[in-house]
């Protein structure tokens, strides 16, 4: 085959070769090839299978909108589902065919085709039920799955992707003729202007076809030329090209996503495409419109393409699919074709038109005359034939009469649509013009202004009419604009939905969504089942719901239903258009805020210190927490937690509290507020002293706990747990700005600011006397539940007496600054006292031991503190504090609420599994009743076995009493409910 | 993504704040004797209508202030923005306001996209 | 006539071009009187009609839908279906539907394709595994599958699964075998079709507008196909529940809000389970078509637009290629949105209230589908004896006075 | 200070430095204690900033000033200065010196660069010199400063490793 270059192509760089391959064999394109242009070069026509029946398949489009030729980039981690009218060539590209096994040509899942009669639409609805329902998971669901998909899964690869936001004023989606004229009317303009082009070429329609000759007297890719440099040079006016905007959401938040590389290999370690996140006042929408196809009898075989698709092929890509394409219309759309043809000295083989002789326009009437191509009017295709090509097709004439015409390649078109997508995503509304037999833009929701073919104005001699009136409201600069149209320079059509199939089988098929092969029998099947809402006949059939979304196919579809139902197309409707506009990567999506950044990380200022000394850290919301310090790699983490306890209990540790929340509040009514806050009254408490504290959700629960430090009734500071801290502060500044308004109080974090350290341990008193050597740490001069503030080495320190192991200990809170230097002094200092490091695991295990609970472990946000037994932690004299209330609503004053609970295993040598639940009864016959779960659990050092708190139904009462614990291989053990506390209940080495 | 123009900080993108749920809802204070079911009412139970609706905003991740706005919840449309001691507007105000008849269409009307 | 569908039956047809099928349910203009009008045409309401007609003898039924049958939340799920839930009360609702479930496609005879491919929930940090190890003992000792999975074993299932290489690493999961996912528009249709069968009036394109009461009583409901009498009328309308409840003088504790989802572009199978991840807010199978069938997040604000931010889209995406590192190369297909109706305890409302006759079935926020056939199977209980089925007992409106919620936030894993 | 990178046209150094925030009516009661001590009037309008050689004072909210010392200060004078200022029960003022990193960011791609990280409208007609933000960028809470010839933003110090090397990332990618 002799290849077929249209030279004059200004995009095609002729004289660089490059070499790619498909399906393993070696071809030739050149620079500025799509892979679909470059195939047609070596004639290439079948390019993949169908999904359902896999028929052969070839390009149908030369554009965004195409359904079939979608193939599998082997050369980049193999990505699936690319489309080769879009993607393009670069040297060394491996490509592959999709969806056929073991080849393209012989395909073994073709014999579906054979079977196609039964694959109607819903057909798996209907059956694979018998003759067991076994069936289905064993026999009939594999195979369907199997078939399930069109390209394979790629291979792992961490795309680099970024993002980028824009804030402007005006964005241009679309730099063809008309989106370039609304570029020019706002130059210099006090408009922030961003213009939006998914091609590598502005110009649009200039660049796809013969339509425009001439501008202003100039030929249209001069004129192009002079028009962005106009456009470039003025300051407000920013350019993407390669940059395909996929979603219009509310407040003209718009989606876009830009190709780094196009027509060369990504690199790996570059950015490969940016997502741009633009916010704007007001978006123009001169996006163009797509071409839409026929439905005949075939109307899939490789070789049969759209009109406006072949002529983009020959102007935009210099290539010539075909030397005598036979032309099938019922517009003036394709009337260029023709012209583009001539002037190339190709003849068309013939042209057939629905139209009748009187409707054709007389320009093109006589083109066709003059060149003596052979002229079917009041004429249909009704078929086409041919082995895995076309090679034939049946025309009928307004007579009745068929013909046969042998060719190879079939140019149709069906009509045109304004691109409406972006715009009803905008939730613009449309309506349905019955001249033009297209949905166009009515009304739009946001600030939203359509030009040119997206507007739905197909008339050149308008479009100066068009910008000067539709921008007017930017006082732009007036467009004076002659231009100069190779044909007709209106639009003209006659409505085909459909051609009646010819001689009608079984096996015959119109398609009407070329990708998911639904045919024209599918959309009657639907409706005759009842399936006549259009959203229900899209579901049933699969109709555009494939990766095209139905763009050259969802109007026919739409004509049809209106004929069947005999009902206006406006009254049908339409599916709804979601975003994206074309599939959107994930890797684009997902910019930056992935892998590595995933999450930020939070760090203590003394973070460094624990990564030296071996801590194993564990994630605790963003924070990284020191979880324990193992003392060899071999050391596990039961190991180790034990010796870290029993080293806490025999003489001291001390942990890196630093991520606990840390609140300082003040004013006029701290003292008031925090009474309201917290269900603990604070109003008797001395300055000076610090008490722990419960916080409650207005349901009752448990949210949050802490130690509040009074400094004075104006001034306090709390803490929170680490989890907890930007909840509660929220939750301060909300109450104290929204319902008690009144309140003179501010709160400021106070997190970062300081670190914490928790030292605990007998030989606490010790360490801290020689840390801080001027302190008194004497009971009598430092009491439990007592802080001070403090002088060291010219920073301000806060200790406070308080433990949260059981053992007598401080809480020391220094600036970030000064923490290292703090925390190294006191290992320093503690190293002859046996002093070691320990981590949240021997804290949760020891806290445990106490009974002290820990808020989202032992309690779930069902729990009060009543169920707690800390009633006592309630101001019984306050009017009101959050979630009061609710503690006296029925359910929550009953007795027999979930209540926690220490548990024991009755033999020692049995393990307490935390997570596991608690039974009446030894056997278990599911369903068993529970009683609740054990929260904690723990192996305790200090008394030889574990041991757990639970929460279980009427535990209080339960105390003392004997029940199951079950266990995760469904097994029970005995236990013995106990009190909360297995270490030192009355508190003596706390204040000792 | 909505444009909430914060009335301390101006337009800012949605994502800088977090959606305190329905305005202008009192709580009642501690020494008021009121029943469960009305305590529950005030815990659990805000208005969820179709349209035009009384709503609290915080700007958490600017100035952390309170303020309240009216929002149409059948399109998204923020209608007025005020502060909290700001008087609240009535909703006779707004009533003609909406862009389109209906705004977000019903559910599964299907047939939104076009004009009637 | 009574639909029968096999292999034989699309043989049939095929020989006549498939155009004799029989309509799968009529188009009745609305009567003056039903002894019960079901309010919404989702899964949830078409079974209840189906129930009510079926196993309570009903014969004067209506179900009025104001857009298409399915066409709200049912139309629009990721279609996980699990019953591993934590507490007994949710564990006993969701097991007895997933029972249905199981012979739900021989009992209509219309394949709703369910797919036990199992449901796996990840754990990425301490508080994740102490959770779901409480569920996975809940679900046993109530006699529902529910294991815990290492990490090992998730690999071998999943092998796609990034676990350790990440921000947050997966450390072990639940599974349940007998969850998986169903195709979710033929229940409705299935529902739909034996419900007509049974002389159910289903009416679209009826929107009902008002819910009128007279002395605590139901009287009718105001459609936009005019004024129906009826003695029962039970709402099923998903995140439009409220606002009919409203009209009735009702007040849920309801909001309303957008979820969304995604799908991928289809590609050959690779992965062969459902696997749902909280921490990282990332959801995912695989369709008998192909597409990656993802659920993102709900917005934070109410609203009855069916779409939402791209945020969230954004937030799901870049947990699903951390994740699962070869679906950097996917692509989105298609975003949609739904409104789901949330309740204070991401817990259900299956409930009379104080109008005599009114009956909510609605709360089901991001996970309902699920329950659909055990939903409307005890809904229509509830409403023909005028008191609710055990199972459904606790799901009902007094529980926000009384403070007795079935607070599934705790557990891990609420929604889907 | 030190650089942290300097590519692409954009220059970015960090430091930390001390800082005070304050909050408080913005009474003339108020404006007058601060304007004894630091010898500067608040700024009234809302995300204004006034600055001497030594101190930055922006108004971050209706009742939140930040107070950022620029050149180096003793810690116990800085302390000192908090204490005078909390002798007033109306105010608040937190030493904040250790609790935030600051970084300054200087050259022609500094928005391009920023605006990877955060929708924030850095255009002139929206965000004036001498005016300050507080936004998300990179996800996290973070203040801008717009000084007359570069930025300032600090963000928590438990984020600093993260901040920086987002910063860097955004300059090379
Ligand atoms: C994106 C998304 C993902 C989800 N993923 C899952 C999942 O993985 N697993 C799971 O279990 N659940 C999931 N859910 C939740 C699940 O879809 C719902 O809980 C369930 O489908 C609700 O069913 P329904 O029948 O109650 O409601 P719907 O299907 O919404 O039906 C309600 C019907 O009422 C109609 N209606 C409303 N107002 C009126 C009126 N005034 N008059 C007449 N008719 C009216 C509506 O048009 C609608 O058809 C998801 C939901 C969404 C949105
Ligand atoms: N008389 C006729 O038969 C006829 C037929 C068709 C068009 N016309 C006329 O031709 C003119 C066409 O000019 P136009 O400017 O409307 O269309 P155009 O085709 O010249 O430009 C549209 C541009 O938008 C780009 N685009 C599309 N979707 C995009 C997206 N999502 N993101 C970014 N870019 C996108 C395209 O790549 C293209 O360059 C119109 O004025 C019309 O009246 C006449
Ligand atoms: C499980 C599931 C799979 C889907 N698969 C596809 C698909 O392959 N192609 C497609 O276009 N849409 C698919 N959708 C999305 C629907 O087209 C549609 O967007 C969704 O049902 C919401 O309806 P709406 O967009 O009409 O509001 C799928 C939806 C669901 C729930
Ligand atoms: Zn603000």
């Amino acid at each position: 085959m002799t290849e077929l270059k249209n030279q004059n192509s200004p995009f095609i760089h002729f004289h660089q070769k490059i070499s790619f391959k498909f399906d393993g064999i070696k071809y030739y394109g050149y620079k500025g090839d799509t892979i679909a242009s470059a195939l047609f070069r070596n004639g290439i026509k079948l390019i993949g299978r169908s999904f359902k029946y896999h028929r052969p398949r070839g390009i149908y489009t030369c554009g965004i909108e195409e359904p079939n030729a979608l193939v599998q980039i082997i050369s980049e981690y193999s990505e699936p589902n690319v489309r080769a009218t879009v993607k393009k060539i670069y040297e060394g590209m491996e490509v592959e065919s999709q969806n056929r096994w073991p080849s393209l040509d012989f395909d073994i899942g073709s014999i579906n085709n054979v079977f196609s009669p039964l694959f109607s639409a819903g057909f798996y609805y209907k059956t694979f039920m018998g003759p067991h329902k076994s069936f289905w998971k064993k026999i009939y669901e594999p195979v369907i799955r199997k078939a399930a998909g069109l390209g394979k899964p790629p291979k792992e690869f961490k795309a680099i992707s970024s993002h980028l936001h824009h804030n402007v004023d005006i964005v241009i989606v679309g730099g063809g003729l008309n989106g370039l004229l609304a570029a020019v009317s706002l130059i210099n303009t006090n408009y922030d202007v961003l213009l939006i082009e998914s091609d590598n070429q502005l110009g649009g329609i200039l660049n796809n076809s013969s339509k425009i000759n001439e501008i202003n007297g100039k030929r249209s890719q001069e004129w192009i030329k002079e028009t962005i440099e106009n456009i470039e040079n003025s300051k407000n006016i920013k350019i993407l090209k390669n940059t395909l905007v996929t979603t219009y959401n509310y407040i003209n938040h718009l989606i876009a996503v830009e190709d780094k590389y196009v027509g060369a290999k990504p690199a790996e370690d570059k950015v490969n495409s940016t997502l741009h996140k633009i916010r704007t006042e007001h978006v123009i929408l001169s996006n163009g419109h797509i071409e839409r196809f026929l439905s005949f009898q075939n109307n899939d075989l490789p070789g049969i393409m759209l009109g406006a698709s072949f002529e983009k092929y020959v102007c935009r890509y210099g290539v010539i699919p075909s030397k005598e394409p036979v032309i099938f219309s019922n517009n003036s759309n394709s009337n260029s074709l023709i012209q583009t043809l001539l002037e190339l000295n190709i003849k068309p083989k013939a042209y057939i038109d629905s139209r009748s002789g009187e409707q054709i326009e007389g320009q093109l009437f006589d083109l066709i005359r003059k060149n003596d191509i052979p002229l079917y009017t009041n004429a249909q295709v009704k078929a086409a034939y041919g082995n895995k090509k076309l090679e034939k097709i049946i025309v009928e004439d307004s007579s009745g009469g068929t013909s046969e015409i042998a060719t190879d390649f079939l140019c149709v078109s069906g009509g045109i649509n304004p691109d409406v997508h972006l715009f009803t995503q905008s939730k613009g509304l449309l309506d349905w013009d019955e001249k033009d037999l297209t949905y166009k833009p009515s009304t739009p929701f946001q600030n939203t202004i359509t030009l040119g073919s997206a507007s739905g104005q197909f008339n050149l001699e308008e479009v100066e009419n068009e910008i000067n009136k539709k921008l007017k409201i930017f006082s732009p600069n007036k467009i004076k604009i002659k231009i100069k149209p190779s044909t007709a320079n209106e639009y003209q059509i006659q409505k085909l939905w459909e051609v009646a199939a010819h001689k009608s089988s079984m096996w015959s098929k119109s398609f009407i969504d070329l990708q998911n092969d639904v045919t024209t029998k599918d959309i009657r099947q639907a409706i005759s089942e009842g399936f006549d809402r259009i959203e229900h006949l899209k579901r049933f059939t699969t109709n555009s719901m494939g990766t095209d979304q139905g763009k050259i196919s969802s109007i026919n579809a739409l004509g049809i239903v209106s004929d069947l139902l005999d009902k206006k197309v406006n009254e049908v409707g339409t599916t709804i258009y979601r975003p994206p506009y074309a599939p959107l990567s994930f890797a684009a999506i997902a910019g930056r805020n992935s892998y590595e950044f995933y999450d930020p990380e939070r760090k203590s200022p003394i973070h460094q210190w624990h990564i030296k000394n071996g801590a194993v850290f564990e994630d605790v919301g963003q924070w990284k927490r020191p979880w324990y310090f193992p003392n060899s790699k071999s050391e596990s983490m039961h190991d180790a937690v034990q010796r870290e306890s029993k080293n806490v209990r025999e003489n001291a540790g001390v942990l890196d509290g630093s991520t606990l929340g840390k609140i300082e509040i003040k004013g006029k009514d701290a003292l008031n507020f925090m009474n309201l806050i917290y269900t603990n009254s604070f109003t008797k408490m001395k300055p000076g002293s610090a008490r722990y504290a419960l916080m409650l959700g207005e349901d009752g629960m448990v949210k949050d706990d802490g130690i509040i430090c009074k400094i004075s009734d104006e001034h306090f500071i709390a803490t929170t747990t680490t989890g907890g801290a930007a909840n509660v502060l929220a939750c301060m500044e909300e109450y104290a700005q929204t319902e008690w308004p009144n309140l003179k109080v501010y709160m400021n974090s106070i997190t970062e600011q300081f670190a914490t350290f928790n030292i605990s341990g007998p030989k606490t008193r010790e360490i801290m006397s020689k840390v801080f050597s001027e302190i008194d740490f004497s009971n009598e001069a430092f009491p439990f539940m007592t802080f001070q503030f403090h002088e060291f080495e010219k920073t301000q320190i806060r200790i406070m007496r308080a433990s949260f192991t059981g053992e007598m200990g401080y809480e020391i809170y220094v600036p970030a600054s000064s923490a290292l230097k703090i925390w190294e002094r006191i290992h320093e200092y503690g190293k002859e006292f046996g002093l070691i490091p320990y981590g949240t695991e021997t804290m949760h295990l020891l806290r445990a031991e106490k009974g002290y609970i820990i808020v989202g472990q032992d309690t779930d946000g069902s729990i009060t503190p009543i169920d707690l037994g800390l009633n006592w932690m309630i101001g019984k004299n306050k009017t009101d504090f959050l979630g009061k209330r609710s503690l006296t609503r029925s359910d929550t004053v009953r007795s027999d609420r979930k209540q926690l609970v220490g548990i024991m295993p009755t033999n020692k040598e049995d393990q307490i599994q935390e997570g596991q639940h608690i039974l009446l009864q030894e056997t278990i016959e599911t369903p068993v009743p529970m009683l609740g779960h054990i929260t904690s659990s723990y192996h305790s050092p200090t008394m030889g076995h574990t041991f757990g708190l639970a929460v279980i139904k009427d535990g209080h009462s339960l105390i003392g009493t004997k029940a199951f614990a079950s266990t995760s291989d469904q097994k029970t053990i005995p236990i013995d409910i106990v009190k909360p506390i297995f270490y030192d209940e009355k508190n003596e080495r706390l204040v000792s | 993504m909505l444009v909430i123009d914060c009335p301390y900080c101006g337009p800012r993108d949605q994502s800088e704040f977090s959606n305190g749920g329905e305005a202008h809802v009192k709580r009642p204070d501690g020494s008021q004797d009121i029943s469960d079911r009305e305590w529950g009412e005030y815990v659990f139970i805000r208005s969820n209508p179709k349209g035009l609706f009384y709503e609290r905003w915080v700007h958490s991740h600017g100035c952390r202030k309170w303020f309240n706005c009216v929002r149409d919840t059948s399109t998204d449309e923020i209608l007025e923005i005020y502060k909290l001691d700001d008087p609240q507007p009535p909703l006779k105000k707004f009533e003609n306001k909406i862009k389109t008849p209906s705004g977000e269409p019903d559910v599964g009307s299907g047939n939104f996209t076009v004009k009637k | 006539m009574k639909k029968n569908y096999s292999i034989f039956s699309i043989a049939r047809n095929a020989l006549s071009g498939h155009k004799n099928w029989p309509k799968m349910w009529r188009s009745p203009e609305p009567r003056e009187f039903y002894d019960a009008i079901i309010i919404g045409g989702g899964g949830h309401g078409l079974g209840t009609a189906y129930y009510l007609a079926k196993e309570h003898g009903l014969k004067n039924i209506a179900l009025i839908e104001k857009g298409w049958l399915g066409g709200g939340n049912t139309g629009r799920n990721t279609t996980i279906i699990r019953s591993n839930y934590l507490w007994d009360d949710s564990a006993h609702l969701y097991e007895h539907s997933l029972k249905l479930w199981e012979n739900l496609s021989q009992e209509l005879n219309y394949n709703v394709m369910f797919s036990q491919r199992g449901v796996m929930n990840l754990a990425h940090n301490e508080h994740d595994i102490k959770e779901i190890k409480r569920r996975v003992s809940a679900n046993n000792l109530n006699g529902i599958d529910s294991e815990w999975l290492s990490k090992e074993e998730i690999q071998k299932m999943v092998p796609i699964m990034n676990t350790d290489n990440l921000r947050y690493p997966v450390l072990g999961a639940s599974f349940q075998p007998r969850g998986g996912v169903a195709r979710h528009d033929a229940i409705a249709w299935g529902f739909a079709m034996r419900a007509d069968e049974m002389g159910v009036d289903i009416i679209q394109n009826c929107e009902a507008k008002q819910i009128r009461t007279k002395n605590g009583k139901i009287e009718g409901v105001e459609t936009s196909k005019g004024f129906i009498r009826a003695n029962k009328i039970g709402v099923v309308a998903s995140g439009h529940t409220g606002v009919l409840a409203e009209t009735a003088g009702i007040r849920l504790p309801l909001q309303s809000k957008p979820l969304q989802a995604l799908v991928s572009e289809p590609i050959k199978p690779i992965i062969n389970t459902v696997v749902m991840s909280s921490a990282v807010h990332a959801y995912v199978s695989q369709s008998d078509k192909g597409e990656l069938v993802i659920g993102a997040g709900t917005d934070s604000y109410n609203s009855f637009t069916q779409r939402g931010g791209f945020n969230i889209i954004e937030e799901t995406i870049r947990a699903m290629v951390e994740l699962y590192p070869v679906f950097g190369k996917m692509k989105m297909l298609r975003q949609w949105g739904g409104i789901v109706d949330i309740c204070p305890d991401a817990s259900p409302i299956i409930s009379k209230c104080d109008v005599e006759g009114l009956f909510f079935n609605c709360g089901w926020g991001t996970g309902g589908f699920k329950a659909t056939p055990g939903s409307a199977n005890v809904f229509a209980h509830t409403i023909a004896k005028n008191e609710p089925h055990q199972i459904n007992a606790a799901f009902n409106l007094d529980r926000f006075a009384s403070g007795k919620l079935v607070d599934e936030h705790g557990a891990a894993a609420v929604a889907h | 200070m030190r650089e942290v990178i300097r590519s692409n046209d954009v220059e970015i150094k960090t430091f930390s430095t001390h800082q005070i925030i304050i909050r408080g009516s913005g009474n003339s009661e108020f404006n007058n204690i601060l304007n004894k001590k630091l010898k500067l009037l608040p700024p009234s309008d809302n995300l204004r900033i006034v600055s001497d050689d030594n101190h930055i004072l922006a108004k971050m909210s209706f009742d939140q000033w930040n107070l950022i010392f620029l050149n180096d200060n003793k810690d116990f004078k800085v302390q000192k200065i908090c204490e005078d200022f909390n002798e007033k029960a109306s105010i608040l003022a937190t030493n904040f010196s250790d609790a935030q990193v600051f970084f300054q960011i200087g050259g022609n791609n500094t928005f391009y660069m920023l605006n990877k990280l955060t929708h924030f409208d850095f255009r002139e007609k929206n965000f004036k010199a001498m005016t300050a933000a507080q936004t998300l960028v990179a996800r996290i809470d973070c203040n801008i400063y717009r000084l007359e010839n570069h930025m300032l933003i600090s963000c928590n110090r438990s984020f600093a490793d993260y901040f920086e090397d987002r910063l860097i990332d955004a300059v090379n990618f």
